[in-house]
C-alpha cells in the first residue's frame, strides 16, 4: 500500500499486530474441530423456498489453531460457525468438537460442550440491564464462579480490551467498537478451550483490532485455545490464522495455510478477496493501460514472487545492473504472511523478447518464480 | 371532602383501605408469587423453545384459561372448600384473598408470558451458548431482561386486583369497593361512592406511577 | 359471648346496628358481617363461620335447605318489606300499554315475589305449584304482553326512566328517595309470607344468646328506630 | 352434557352465549378503538418522546386510573347517564356494553401502552432519521413492530372482557356470567353452572389459541 | 502487501473500486454541512459521570464530496454523524446542512430536512416485521411516494445491492452483510442529497464492500449527492473520500484532502491507522532488526516518497546502475490515492555514509523525498 511507512517505534497497541505468530500451525494436531459431510438447509416457510446454508462441509480445525473463515456475504460463515456450538443444528453430517460428537447431542449435552466453546456474537448480543462488567461477569456467573473470584476475572478483562473506564456503562452508552470489545471479553471470561469469532473486530479502528487480534495470539499461545474466526478483513487473517478456509455458496472452495492460500489462491472467490485488498492490485490507471501483446517499444509488466529465505534479496538492483537495463517498479511488497517471508514485486522492463527472456532467465536463475503479467 | 362525610363513614373508609391495601398486597404478592413462575413456563414451554414441553404447557394454558373464564363470583363459590382449607374459614377478609389470589395468579402469568416474548433471542442464544441451563436463562436473562415490563405487567395487575377487590363484598371481605358498593350503591349514598372512588383513584394513581417510575428507572435502553 | 351476624347490606344491616347496644346490654356481643350476596351468608352460617343471619324470608330459607340440605333453623320474625312496582310514567298500571317494559330485581327470590304480585294483580299467569321463586321462564299466560327485564335489585331505581315499570324493593325505594307507600302503583299484601327471619344452625337453636338476639330484635326500641327511619316502608313483624 | 339440562336452559345458554359473544365482541371492538390510540398516546406523550405533550399524558393517564379503579358496578352507576345518551337506554344488553367498553378502553390502553414501549428505540430513530412524522412512525413502525405483542394484550382484553361480562346482569345485560350467576349460583343449579363455565372456558380456549397463533404467526424475530 | 498481485480482469464487482475518484473535489463549492464549534456532552447518570464526546468541533464537508470520518472506537465518529440529522443534539455550537441551521430547528422543522439525508446505521435498524422490499420502501412511504412508483425504485435498489433474490425475505432470515445491505439500500431510496453513513461496509466483504463502494460513488457523481462516511477501513477511505477528518477523544485533530492525509500524516492517533494499514508498515521481523545507528557493514534503510509526475520512474534501477551499488527493496507500493498517483519505497543500500550520502543525492536529483529510517 501508498501510505508513508512509518518504522518510528508504533504506538503500544498497534506494536504486538505485527509480531510474527510464535504458534506456528501444528500440522499433526490432533484435530480439535471437524465438519465430515455437513449440511444445512433452513427450511422454507410460507412465501420463500427453503435455503441450502452450507452444503457437504468438510473442514479440520487443528488443535490449537487458528483457522479464518473468510466467503462473500451470505456463503454460510455465521452458520457454520454456530453449528460449533448447537446454536444451529445440521441437517446431516457429524460435526465433532474435541472428541465429542456435538450433532449427536441434545441441548442437555450441549451444555456442558458449550462451557468450553466461547463465542463471540456478530450482533454482540450483550444484556441491555447489565452493565460492561455484568456481562462479562455472566458466563463466569453461569459456572458458578464464586463473586470474589469473578472480579478478580472480569476486571482485568475489561482493562485488556480497554474499557478499564467503561466498566460501570450499560451497553446504551457504548459506542459500537466498545460493545464489541465487551463481547470479546465475555468470550474470553470463561478461559474457553475453543473460541469461535463471528465478525469480531468489524466494528473495530486498525488500532483496537490490532490490540484484539494481539491479544488473541497471546491467548491461543498462552493457553493453547482453538479459534474458529470469521472476518471480512483479509489483514485479520493475514495477521492472526493459520489456516483460511474460503466458503462460497455454502461449500468450502479452497482451504488450506494461509500461507498457501494467500500466495496461490486457486478459487476465483479467494482471488477477488485478495486483490480487493489495499495495495494488492495493481494501480487501476495502470490496469487501464495494460495490453496482452507487445507492440514494438512496449515495457513488459513483470509479476515476482519471492518466498521464504530469498525474499529479501537485492534481485532487481543485481538483474539491474547486469543486464543495463532500466526496471521501473511498479508495486513491491514483502512481508510475513503468518509468520512466514513473502514478497512480491511488479516491475516493468523492456518488452522486447530478448530483453525480456533475459530478464526472467536471470531471476528465475536466482530461485524466483516469474510471471508475465502484459505489456504497457 | 371528608369534613362533610359523617364520622362513622370516615372511620369505615380508614378501616376499608387498610383491607383493601392489605387484601391487594397480600393477594398480589402470593399471585405473582405463582403467576411469575406460571407465566415464564407458559412463555418457555412451547415445542423447540427452552423448556420445551408442549403437553404440560397445554395443559397449564388450559387450567390458567379456565380460572380466567369462570366468573369471579363463581368462582369464589366453587373454592370454598379450598378456601375454607387455606385461611380456617370462608369469609372475612382474610378468605377473601384466597379467591382474589386463585383470580390474580393466572392474570399475572398472561402478563409475564407477554413479557417474556417480547425479550430478544439473541440474548437467549448468547446464553444457550454459555452453556446456561434453561432456569439460568430465566433467572439470568428472562427476567432481568423483561424486567421493565415486568414491573408495567405488575402494576396492570395490582390495578386490576384492586378492580376485583370489590367483588369480594360477597364473602364479607370488606374493602373499599365493597363499601362503595354497600354504601354507595345499594344505599344510595353518592358521597360514600364519590369517598371511596376518589380514595381508590388516590390508590391506582400512587400504585401507577411507581410503577412507571420503576419500570423507567430500569430500563438501560435509551439509545440504539 | 360474641357472636357474628351476617346481614346483607341496608335496612337489615341498619336495624341490627340498633340491636346491637341492646344485646350488649344483656352481655351479647354482636359483630355484623355484611354480605353483599344472598347465598354467601347461609353457606357461611351452615358452615359455623357466623353464628346467626337475618336478611332472608321464611321461603327463602326453606328453598336454601331444600337445596342444599342446610341445617338450619328460623328462630324468630323480623321485619318485612312490602315489594312495590312503581313507574315513572304511569299512575296505575292499567295504564302500562300492551308490549311495555317491567323491570324486576334479577335474584330469584325478589324477582319471583314481583312475578307473583304480578299474578295476584291478575296480570300474568305462572306455571301451578311453581312455589316461592318463579322465574321467567315459569310465565304461562302474559295477556299484555309485557316485557320482563331483570335487573340487579339496588340498579331497579336508577332504570326507573328506561322502563314503564318496574318491581323495586322498599329498602332501595326508599334509598333512592321513593316514597314506598305513597309511590307504588302495586303493593305487595303487607301480611304475605315474606316475613324476615332470623335464622341459625339447628345445633344453636336452644342455647342462650339465641334467646337475647331475638328478644334484643324484637324490642320496643327497635321497632321505634324501625318506625322513625324506615317510615312505613318496613315493616316489623313484632 | 347438554342432553342432561333441561331444555328451556338449553335455549337460555344459547341465547346467552349468543348475547356474550356480541356483547364482548361489540365492547372489545369499541374499547380497542379507544383504548388503541390512547394507549398508543400513553406510550409516547411523556416528555422527550415522539408526541411530548407531558400534561396531556399525565391527564390521560388520571382518567384511564380513575375508570380502571372504579368498581364496575359502581362505574356502572357512575355512567348511567352517558349510557342513556348512547344506547337510548340503561338496562339490557346494549346498555350493558357501554359500561363493558368504558371499562375495557382504559384496561386495553394500559396494555398496548406496555407493548409499545417494548419497540426497540433503534427503529423509532431509524423513522425518524427518514423524516417520519410522530404518527408515521406509530403507523408504520410502532403498531406493525409490536403487533405480535399487541396480538397477545388483546387477546388478555378480550379474556378479561369475558370475566367482566358477567357484571352487566345488574342491568339487564345478561350473557353466560350472568345465567351462570342466576342459575346456577342463586338458584343451585350446579349442572348451569358447569355447562356456563365449561362454555366459557370453550370460548377462552378459543380466543386464547386464536390470539396464541396470530401472534406466533406475526412474529418474523427467530433469528437474531 | 503481499498478496499475489492479480492484473488479470477482476469480477465486475471489484474493478469499480480502483477507478480513480472521477468527482475530485471541489474546494470551493459551498458548504453543504459545517460544523461550528459544535459539543456534545452525554449527561451524568447516577452512578457514572458524563461524557465529554464531542469538543470544540469545526469541520465543513462541501457539496458533492465524500468526506470520511476516522477514529478510535469510542472517539465520537457515530455521535458525530447523528448531530447531522438532529438524532442527537449538540450540547453548544451551530450545525448548519444545506443553508438550513440543524442546531436552531425544533423536531418538526428537522423532519423536512431530514427528507433529504438518507443515514446508514451501525447496527442497521431494520423493521423485523417487514421484508427486504419493505423495510426499503419504508422511506418512500413516508415520504407519500404512490405504491407503484415504490415499487419501480425499490427493486432496482435490491438488485443494486445484490438482494434481488432476497425481496421477500424477513431480517431474522438474512445474514449481516445481507441487512446490511438492505439499510444501505434504505438510505439511498430516497435519493438524499446528504448521505450519512455510520460503518456502512464493516459487515461486507471485500468484494461487496467494493461494489457498495462502487455505487456510492456512482450516486456521488450522478446525483451530486453529499456523503459523510465513517468507517475503520482506511482501504474505504482511501477508495472513495475525497477528504478525511480524524477524531480523537472527541475532537477532530486532522482534517484535510485524503491524499495529503494519506501522504503526511502529522497526528499520532492517524499515523497510528494508517501504519496499522496492510502492509504499510515494515515486517514485523524486518523492524526488530532495526538499529538507530551506523556500524561498520551496516545497510541504511532509505524511504523514497514519489509523488505526482514522477511516481512511476524507473529511479532505483537508475541509481543501482548509476553508482554501481545493490539495492534491496524491502517494501514499495505506487498506487493512487483518491486519483493521484503517490509511491513509496522502501529499500535497505549499502550504509556506508559516502555511499549513502550518494544514494540520497541521487534520488533527491531526481526530484523524490527521501528518509533514512535505520541502519540493519
Ligand atoms: N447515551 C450515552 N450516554 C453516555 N455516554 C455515551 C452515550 N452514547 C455514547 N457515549 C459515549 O460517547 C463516546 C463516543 O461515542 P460514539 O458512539 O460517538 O463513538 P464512535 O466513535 O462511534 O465509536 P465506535 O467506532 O466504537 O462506534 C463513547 O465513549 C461512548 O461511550
Ligand atoms: N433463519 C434463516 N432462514 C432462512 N434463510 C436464512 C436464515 N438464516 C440465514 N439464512 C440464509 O442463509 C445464508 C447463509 O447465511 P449466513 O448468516 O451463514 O451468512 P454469512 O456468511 O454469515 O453472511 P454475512 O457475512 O453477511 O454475515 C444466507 O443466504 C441467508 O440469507
Ligand atoms: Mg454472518
Ligand atoms: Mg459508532
Amino acid at each position: 500500500m501508498n501510505a508513508p511507512l512509518s518504522i518510528a517505534p508504533q504506538p503500544a497497541g498497534a506494536a504486538g499486530a505485527q509480531a510474527p505468530v510464535t504458534d506456528a500451525p501444528v500440522p499433526h494436531a490432533p484435530a480439535v474441530i471437524r465438519f465430515e459431510r455437513i449440511e444445512k438447509t433452513y427450511p422454507a416457510r410460507a412465501a420463500s423456498g427453503a435455503v441450502a446454508a452450507l452444503q457437504d462441509v468438510n473442514l479440520t480445525v487443528p488443535e490449537g489453531a487458528i483457522v479464518g473463515v473468510i466467503g462473500r456475504s451470505g456463503a454460510g460463515k455465521s452458520t457454520l460457525i454456530r453449528l460449533v456450538n448447537g446454536l444451529e443444528r445440521a441437517t446431516s453430517g457429524r460435526l465433532i468438537v474435541d472428541g465429542t460428537e456435538i450433532t449427536a447431542l441434545d441441548e442437555g449435552g450441549l451444555r456442558a460442550a458449550r462451557r468450553s466453546i466461547g463465542m463471540i456474537f456478530q450482533h454482540f448480543n450483550l444484556l441491555a440491564r447489565r452493565t460492561a462488567f455484568g456481562n462479562v461477569a455472566l458466563p463466569l456467573e453461569i459456572a458458578g464462579v464464586p463473586s470474589r473470584e469473578i472480579k478478580a476475572r472480569v476486571e482485568p478483562l475489561l482493562d485488556l480490551v480497554g474499557l478499564g473506564d467503561k466498566r460501570d456503562r450499560y451497553p446504551a452508552e457504548l459506542s459500537g467498537g466498545q460493545k464489541q470489545r465487551v463481547g470479546i471479553a465475555r468470550a474470553l471470561a470463561m478461559r474457553p478451550r475453543v473460541l469461535l469469532s463471528d465478525e469480531a473486530t468489524s466494528a473495530l479502528d486498525p488500532e483496537t483490532t490490532n490490540q484484539i487480534l494481539a491479544l488473541l495470539r497471546k491467548v491461543n499461545a498462552e493457553l493453547n485455545l482453538t479459534v474458529l474466526l470469521i472476518t471480512h478483513e483479509m489483514a485479520v487473517i493475514k495477521s492472526v490464522a493459520d489456516r483460511v478456509a474460503v466458503l462460497d455458496g455454502g461449500r468450502i472452495v479452497e482451504e488450506g495455510r494461509t500461507f498457501e492460500i494467500f500466495a496461490r489462491p486457486r478459487h476465483p472467490t479467494t482471488r477477488s478477496f485478495l486483490s480487493a485488498l489495499t495495495g494488492a492490485t495493481l494501480p487501476a490507471y495502470f490496469v487501464d493501460r495494460l495490453k496482452p501483446d507487445y507492440t514494438p517499444g512496449a515495457e513488459a509488466v513483470l509479476r515476482i514472487v519471492f518466498t521464504g529465505a530469498h525474499a529479501t534479496d537485492p534481485v532487481l538492483s543485481r538483474v539491474a545492473r547486469d543486464l543495463g537495463i532500466d526496471i521501473n517498479i511498479i508495486q513491491a511488497q514483502v512481508d510475513d504472511i503468518a509468520g512466514e517471508p513473502f514478497g512480491v514485486i511488479v516491475v516493468s522492463v523492456p518488452g522486447d523478447p530478448q530483453t525480456l527472456s533475459g530478464v526472467v532467465a536471470t531471476v528465475e536463475g536466482l530461485g524466483h518464480a516469474t510471471e508475465v503479467v502484459g505489456y504497457v | 371532602m371528608f369534613e362533610i362525610l359523617p364520622p362513622a363513614i370516615v372511620d369505615l373508609l380508614i378501616e376499608a383501605t387498610k383491607q383493601t391495601l392489605y387484601m391487594v398486597a397480600v393477594a398480589g404478592f402470593i399471585g405473582t408469587l405463582i403467576g411469575l413462575p406460571l407465566g415464564v413456563f407458559l412463555a418457555t414451554s412451547r415445542s423447540g423453545e427452552l423448556f420445551a414441553a408442549p403437553w404440560l404447557n397445554h395443559i397449564l394454558g388450559l387450567v390458567v384459561n379456565a380460572a380466567r373464564s369462570t366468573p369471579f363470583i363463581i368462582l369464589v363459590v366453587a373454592i370454598i372448600p379450598f378456601t375454607r382449607l387455606i385461611a380456617g374459614t370462608s369469609i372475612g377478609t382474610n378468605a377473601a384473598i384466597v379467591p382474589l389470589t386463585v383470580a390474580a395468579a393466572p392474570f399475572i402469568a398472561r402478563l409475564i408470558e407477554a413479557s417474556i416474548r417480547e425479550v430478544d433471542q439473541g440474548l437467549v442464544e448468547a446464553a444457550r451458548a454459555m452453556g446456561a441451563t434453561p432456569l439460568q436463562i430465566v433467572r439470568k436473562v428472562l427476567l432481568p431482561e423483561a424486567l421493565p415490563s415486568i414491573t408495567l405487567a405488575l402494576t396492570l395487575a395490582v390495578v386490576s386486583l384492586l378492580g376485583y377487590s370489590a367483588m369480594v363484598g360477597a364473602v364479607g371481605g370488606g374493602g373499599l369497593g365493597d363499601l362503595g358498593i354497600r354504601f354507595g350503591y345499594q344505599r344510595f349514598m353518592p358521597d360514600v361512592m364519590l369517598a371511596v372512588v376518589i380514595v381508590l383513584i388516590l390508590l391506582v394513581q400512587g400504585v401507577q406511577s411507581l410503577g412507571d417510575f420503576a419500570a423507567r428507572r430500569l430500563d438501560k435502553r435509551n439509545r440504539n | 359471648e360474641t357472636i357474628k351476624v351476617g346481614v346483607t347490606p341496608g335496612p337489615h344491616a341498619q336495624i341490627l346496628e340498633a340491636v346491637k347496644p341492646i344485646a350488649a346490654k344483656q352481655g351479647l356481643d354482636i359483630q355484623i358481617v355484611e354480605f353483599s350476596d344472598y347465598v354467601v351468608p347461609n353457606t357461611a352460617l351452615a358452615a359455623g363461620e357466623i353464628q346467626a343471619n337475618s336478611f332472608q324470608h321464611q321461603p327463602y330459607l326453606d328453598n336454601q335447605k331444600a337445596d342444599r340440605g342446610f341445617k338450619l333453623v328460623s328462630v324468630g320474625t323480623t321485619v318485612n318489606f312490602p315489594i312495590g312496582i312503581y313507574s315513572k310514567k304511569y299512575k296505575t298500571f292499567d295504564e302500562v300499554p300492551v308490549g311495555g317494559t317491567v323491570a324486576i330485581p334479577n335474584d330469584p327470590t325478589n324477582g319471583g315475589r314481583v312475578l307473583l304480585l304480578l299474578q295476584d294483580k291478575g296480570i300474568i299467569k305462572l306455571r301451578d305449584g311453581v312455589g316461592f321463586k318463579p322465574s321467567v321462564a315459569d310465565i304461562t299466560a302474559n295477556p299484555k304482553k309485557l316485557k320482563i327485564v331483570e335487573i340487579d335489585a339496588a340498579q331497579l331505581p336508577r332504570s326507573l326512566p328506561d322502563v314503564d315499570a318496574a318491581g323495586i324493593n322498599t329498602n332501595y325505594a326508599k334509598e333512592a328517595g321513593l316514597d314506598p307507600v305513597k309511590d307504588p302503583i302495586l303493593r305487595e299484601d303487607p301480611k304475605g309470607p315474606y316475613v324476615n327471619v332470623i335464622a341459625v344452625r339447628e345445633q344453636d337453636k336452644d342455647k342462650p344468646w339465641v334467646a337475647i338476639l331475638v328478644k334484643s330484635y324484637q324490642s320496643p326500641e327497635v321497632k321505634q328506630f324501625i318506625q322513625d327511619t324506615f317510615k312505613g316502608s318496613v315493616l316489623s313483624s313484632w
